[in-house]
């Protein structure tokens, strides 16, 4: 097997998965904040495509600035939903399970009716090819990657140094300490939800143009951000993004020698065994 | 949130109000219930609300223009359309509800291979006609004379359509040919496979993927590195199938490209780009925007643009289609019967929108259930869809001749 | 909190006290004998057989039983049910005979019902009446003293009590040390964590002092109170909390 | 001594069941009316035997592949073997039940959210052999079709035949009366309430004695055994199989309606699978909108129920009483004659 044959496929593989730990990094941030899974995840990230295909496509606007927006208008929608819905639903898993379903239907099925039920492409801002040597890779998505890998980085530093990030880290540990320490609660849970969804919006911006938008664009992301989350261990960002990276090793090489089902079979026994040897997943606490 | 709650119980009861009230307000005029099945929710959900909007389309036009006359009676048509979500255990309660409580004789419309199995376990015991665009190769046969499939499928399409590939271009060797992982694309694949065979072609890659994958770099990499001269995204829908087609011409493919089961070149254009969708041929897709298709097509295509704001693809006309042989078949036979619209259908050919249509396959399916009509390969100009050339299907050339 | 080099020894029919500043230990110390934790070295052993790596339930099967420092109960139960769950190691285990309502799992429920209701009486929570309560409405006394009753019905013959007396006022405080006394004379042996120091001293026949993970005395409480390494240990707590 | 209220209202909850389960035909034989009676006594097998899981704490995402592995056991046992339906209505929940020891043993060594999900992981490896594995043995994404119905059963010199929707409707009530009366008299002995308390307080029970993971698993197989046997009805009911039957959305709808119901009682699943099933068969009327009107009623009924349907009763009492002082008697009161 050749070399480059090898870095491409890795290439192949890390590129997506830096994308797909924002949705992930979103998800264990609801996770760690509101001690629920939010199962309509993968919508805010449809709508972040929507937003840009809107922005882009429709309205004409560049891409750039329309990707802002998109992030702001779903963290937005993030802040709607979590005062509407998920306040109500602080530690209830179960309850928040089937909320969270039926929130996925209703957003998935109210796009599909509003609009359309075909994949809309969304025009690119970039073209070209960057070539080294026979391993190859398309600008838009070197940009994507950028960009994604920029984002992870801003969030960190959020969480890290800023006032709000702290209050965050401070909730998810211990909301009662939190709660003691003069941390508003409420507010610092409706900021992480709204996060969350942004960076979830995020990711489907940025993917809009390269995959197209459609209704149901947010089945793959959420399922690949679940693997991303067991893997790294919830609540962990230097977790996902080890779980991510390792998503893209197993898809990546795992695609030049087997189909893609037995891919598929191969990143889900991944979850288990990683699990098995450390029940809360690479870099989750004890 | 209180006006979200009022909404869906207002709707429910509404529903509920419409369901007590709506069967003996009809009795007036004759009613002639037709259902139709398929995904109007979910992944898959672009290939029933196709099939339900085609429906729509045709059995609007009919009552618009006084109902269909059938022997000495007027009948109105009203479809009652069901989600069955892609599965197959709900497709056939959906099914039950429609053969046993609304009492359909005919379902016009469904798609998604297992649901097809599903759905026939109820009609066929009650002689309950059936049309769907399922390309399961086990949906039809001597087992199931009820069951109609009411566009070409790949058995029909894959062989003069490599024919016609290699007579066009006989540089083309090397063939890769890639399909989603389910029914329709497994079959797809086999009917390609046989047809590059028996042709000595040379299949370099056969490759299925979940549908619903988005990034094909990773499987585009490992059929590339087999340096095929002819790429077939079979039985991709155009979404994944501009996809593919795109993710391939950023990893530099520049050879010939086919979709031996195109449905909507529009979206897959669209989605590829101009420049990675250049070139490709495609047997069984109807471009509505064509200057070549027939008049009949151009004025559904632009009615359904105005209406539902998309460009309908080969599916919705499949289903306008079938709706127009089977009302037709049952003013030729003079009856909503049945047995009587059965033996009329595979009597006589029938002019639609695909021009001459005939119900044959015999020799495939061991029985006269497929709906059989010129193919016309077209190809992918500047992103343009240019039909080139008509070709019959083996069973319709034999059937003509 | 880490424990480390820690070798002590309860003598049976003993009240043993574990005692030392906040954060000394004394709670991890047990987590380890109860099995919640587990050792990274070293060994425990109760009547000469090793508990340490037995999952807690083993070792409860053994005849050691816990309460926790945050008074920890089954919130949805009865006072009953509590018990009845409590009671489990003397109650016919498993799915078939559940299923089959055997004489013996019959008998054996009867018999569990009988000792949930006499270890209610002898903690002051008897009558019928309570038995049906929700433990939720329970007032904290009695939560405090369902949760020792719960940890007696295991048929323990070592109960580790986790502050059995805070937030007690001082006549509930006096009622449970009674209480507790006449457990040991009916020859059960008690290794206690308590913040009243006083208690304590009067209730123990042995102290341990723990101060960051390590012992740092043993003996009567008189021989404790009067140790210059104790009251080094919590003046300088007492000096740090103030 | 008497029986307790609790067993009372126990036994008084499966005669409603059982009589209105047995009596359904006497009132309707329509065919569309029987099908959705028999799917919803189905599910009931699933939904009931996943409350047994959920009741001790663990939500098991893998539980609709028990029923998978049951139906294509049966139905390979059957087609290939040769064997009778009611030698492999069995055959498929102890297949079930062995798979469940290994899946489970390896599931439960994790908790909360990393059970949820790696039974996810579990239910999608399952899913993706049946659809792309053994194609020859499970029938790849084509499915299996043509599956013969249950055999004609004697009994007592009586032949029984298994073809009629009705007869498959009593065959399936059969299996379900004797599902439940075992997982009613479970959730009434010491069994329930241990696994309840484990819900409550794994670490608690723990310490009190409870062996947790011998008592997470014991649930895990044997809701998996009743999974295999519905498992196996499913697919000589129906008659034709396909892995999308095992996927994450049927799984998910058996959550929904054990959820919604409620999972503080055995009756909880029993009101949401019959309320749900009813209420989307009326949606169906919507076609384009019933997801958006589905999703909506969830939403909704669990913000204003978030104990499920089965606390409506009480909370409307407890408005008409004013919050009087009837205290809700916890459930299973434990303690069996």
């Amino acid at each position: 097997m050749p070399i480059e044959l090898l870095v491409q496929a890795l290439l192949n593989g890390f590129a997506l998965a830096l994308v797909y730990v924002l949705v992930a990094l979103g998800l264990t941030l609801i996770f760690s904040i509101l001690g629920i899974i939010n199962f309509a995840h993968g919508e805010f990230y449809m709508l972040g495509g929507y937003a840009t295909y809107f922005g882009v496509a429709v309205f004409g606007l560049h891409y750039v600035p329309t990707l802002l927006l998109a992030i702001g208008a779903v963290g937005l929608a993030g802040v709607v939903a979590e005062r509407l819905i998920f306040r109500h639903l602080r530690g209830k898993t179960l309850n928040a399970f089937i909320v969270s379903l039926g929130l996925l239907w209703v957003l998935q099925s109210g796009a599909q009716l509003t609009f359309g039920v075909l994949d809309k492409p969304v025009p690119s801002a970039f073209s070209g090819i960057i070539r080294a040597g026979r391993v190859i890779i398309s600008v838009e998505r070197f940009v994507v990657v950028l960009a994604a890998v920029g984002l992870i980085a801003v969030l960190y530093g959020f969480l890290q140094w800023s006032r709000v990030g702290r209050a965050m880290r401070a909730v998810a540990q211990d909301p009662d300490g939190a709660a003691l320490q003069g941390v508003n609660i409420e507010f610092t849970s409706m900021l992480g939800f709204a996060v969350g969804c942004a960076l979830a919006g995020a990711a489907g911006g940025l993917l809009a143009p390269v995959f197209a938008v459609s209704p149901p664009m947010g089945a793959l992301p959420v399922v690949k951000a679940f693997i991303i989350i067991i893997v790294g261990g919830m609540g962990s960002l230097p977790g996902a993004v080890l779980g991510g990276l390792l998503l893209g090793t197993v898809e990546g090489i795992g695609s030049l020698f087997f189909s893609s089902a037995a891919v598929n079979v191969l990143g889900f026994l991944m979850v288990i065994a990683v699990l098995l040897v450390r029940p809360r997943g690479l870099f989750g606490a004890a | 949130m209180k006006g979200q709650r009022c909404h869906g119980w207002v709707l429910m009861l509404a529903a509920v109000l419409a369901l007590g009230t709506a069967a003996p307000a009809a009795a007036a005029e004759k009613t002639l219930e037709i259902g139709v099945l398929g995904p109007l929710s979910g992944g898959a959900a672009s290939y029933g609300v196709e099939l339900l909007r085609g429906a729509e389309m045709r059995s609007d036009e009919i009552n618009k223009a006084g109902g269909l006359k059938v022997g000495g009676d007027v009948y109105k048509i009203k479809l009652i359309a069901y989600d069955h979500k892609a599965s197959a255990a709900d497709a056939a309660t959906a099914a039950n509800k429609l053969v046993f409580q609304d009492k359909v004789k005919y379902i016009i419309g469904n798609a998604v291979g297992a649901t097809c199995n599903a759905v026939q376990t109820v009609t066929e015991p009650q002689k309950v006609m059936f049309a769907f665009v399922c390309w399961g190769t086990n949906n039809l046969g001597p087992d199931k004379p009820h069951s109609f499939r009411s566009m070409l499928s790949q058995w029909e399409a894959a062989e003069p359509f490599y024919r016609w590939i290699k007579e066009k271009r006989p540089t083309i060797k090397k063939v890769a040919v890639i399909s989603p992982n389910d029914t329709s694309g497994l079959d797809t694949n086999t009917a390609v496979v046989k047809a590059v065979k028996g042709l000595a072609l040379d299949l370099v890659s056969e490759e299925t993927y979940e549908r619903g994958t988005k990034d094909f770099y990773p499987i585009l990499t490992k059929i590339l590195a087999k340096k095929p001269d002819l790429l077939d995204v079979a039985a991709a829908p155009p979404a994944e199938a501009g996809l593919i087609l795109k993710q391939a011409h950023e990893l530099g493919f520049r050879g010939a490209k086919g979709w031996t089961a195109g449905v909507n070149p529009v979206t897959l254009v669209g989605i590829a780009g101009v420049e990675a969708a250049e070139g490709v041929w495609s047997p069984v897709n109807i471009n509505v925007r064509s200057d070549f298709v027939d008049p009949k097509v151009r004025k559904f295509g632009d009615e359904y643009e105005k209406r539902y704001k998309e460009v309908p693809g080969v599916i919705a006309v499949a289903n306008y289609g079938a709706f127009d042989v089977f009302t037709k078949a049952m003013q030729e036979a003079g009856s909503v019967e049945t047995d009587k619209v059965l033996a009329a259908l595979t009597s006589r050919p029938y002019d639609t929108v695909w021009g001459r249509l005939v119900i044959g396959g015999k020799e495939t399916y061991r029985i006269d259930r497929q709906f059989l009509y010129p193919m016309v390969i077209s190809e992918i100009r500047g992103g343009k869809i240019v039909d080139i050339e008509q070709v019959l299907p083996a069973a319709l050339k034999a059937l003509t001749k | 909190m880490a424990v480390s080099d820690l070798s002590m020894m309860v003598t049976p029919g003993a009240i043993h006290g574990l005692i030392g500043p906040n954060g000394a230990g004394k709670s991890t110390v047990f987590n380890l004998i109860s099995g919640v934790l587990s050792l990274s070295a070293g060994e425990i052993f109760f009547k000469g057989e090793r508990i340490s790596g037995l999952r807690p339930s083993e070792i409860c099967r053994r005849g050691v039983a816990r309460t926790f420092q945050a008074t920890t109960l089954f919130r949805e139960f009865t006072v009953l049910q509590n018990l009845l769950v409590a009671a489990h190691l003397r109650a016919a285990d498993g799915l078939a005979p559940a299923l089959f309502a055997s004489p013996a799992y019959r008998r054996k429920e009867r018999e569990a019902l009988a000792s949930a209701q006499e270890n209610l009486t002898s903690l002051g929570l008897g009558g019928t009446a309570q038995a049906g309560r929700s433990v939720e409405k329970l007032p904290h006394r009695d939560q405090k003293a369902l949760s020792i009753a719960m940890a007696l019905a295991t048929g323990a013959e070592l109960v580790l009590l986790d502050e059995p007396l805070a937030g007690l006022t001082a006549q509930e405080r006096e009622e449970t040390l009674g209480a507790l006394r006449r457990l040991r004379d009916r020859g059960l042996t008690i290794l206690l964590v308590e913040h009243d120091m006083k208690a304590v001293m009067g209730l123990c026949d042995v102290v341990t002092v723990l101060d960051h993970g390590v012992r740092i005395a043993e003996g009567t409480p008189r021989e404790i109170q009067e140790n210059p390494a104790v009251i080094e240990a919590y003046l300088g707590a007492e000096d740090a909390r103030a | 001594m008497p029986p307790s209220p609790a067993l009372r209202r126990a036994l008084i909850g499966y005669g409603l069941l059982a009589a209105g389960s047995l009596g359904l035909p006497l009132v309707t034989r329509d065919s569309y009316h029987v099908d959705v009676a028999t799917t919803i006594l189905m599910n009931l097998v699933l939904t009931m035997s996943l409350r047994l899981e959920i009741s001790t704490g663990q939500l098991n995402m893998a539980h609709i592949s028990f029923m998978g592995i049951g139906a294509y056991a049966s139905t390979i046992l059957m087609m290939r073997g040769g064997y009778s339906f009611w030698i492999t209505l069995w055959v498929a929940g102890v297949m079930a039940a062995v798979w469940a020891v290994p899946i489970g043993g390896l599931a439960l060594r994790v908790s909360g959210p990393y059970y949820f999900l790696i039974t996810f992981a579990f239910s999608e490896v399952v899913r993706l052999i049946f659809n792309n594995f053994f194609a020859e043995w499970f029938g790849g994404p084509s499915g299996l079709v043509q599956i013969p119905k249950p055999d004609p059963l004697r009994l007592a010199g009586v032949q029984l035949t298994f073809v009629g929707k009705v007869e498959l409707y009593y065959l399936m009530c059969a299996l379900l009366l004797l599902a439940a009366a075992v997982l009613v008299r479970l959730d009434y002995s010491r069994f329930g309430l241990v696994g309840n308390a484990i819900r409550q307080g794994d670490v608690l029970a723990e310490t009190l004695g409870v062996w947790v993971f011998r008592y997470k698993l014991t649930a895990f197989v044997l809701g998996s055994f009743m999974a295999g046997i519905a498992g196996a009805f499913f697919a000589h009911s129906h008659q034709v199989l396909h892995s999308s039957d095992f996927s994450l959305e049927p799984m998910v709808l058996l959550v929904v309606f054990t959820v919604i119901g409620g999972t503080g009682s055995v009756w909880g699943p029993v009101v949401g699978t019959v309320v749900l099933t009813i209420a989307s068969e009326f949606m169906r009327e919507f076609h384009y909108y019933e997801i958006l009107v589905y999703g909506a009623v969830l939403i909704l009924t669990m913000l204003l129920l978030p104990e499920g349907l089965i606390s409506l009763p009480g909370k409307l009492g407890r408005l008409v009483r004013r919050g009087g002082g009837g205290e809700a008697e916890a459930m299973g009161a434990g303690v069996a004659p």
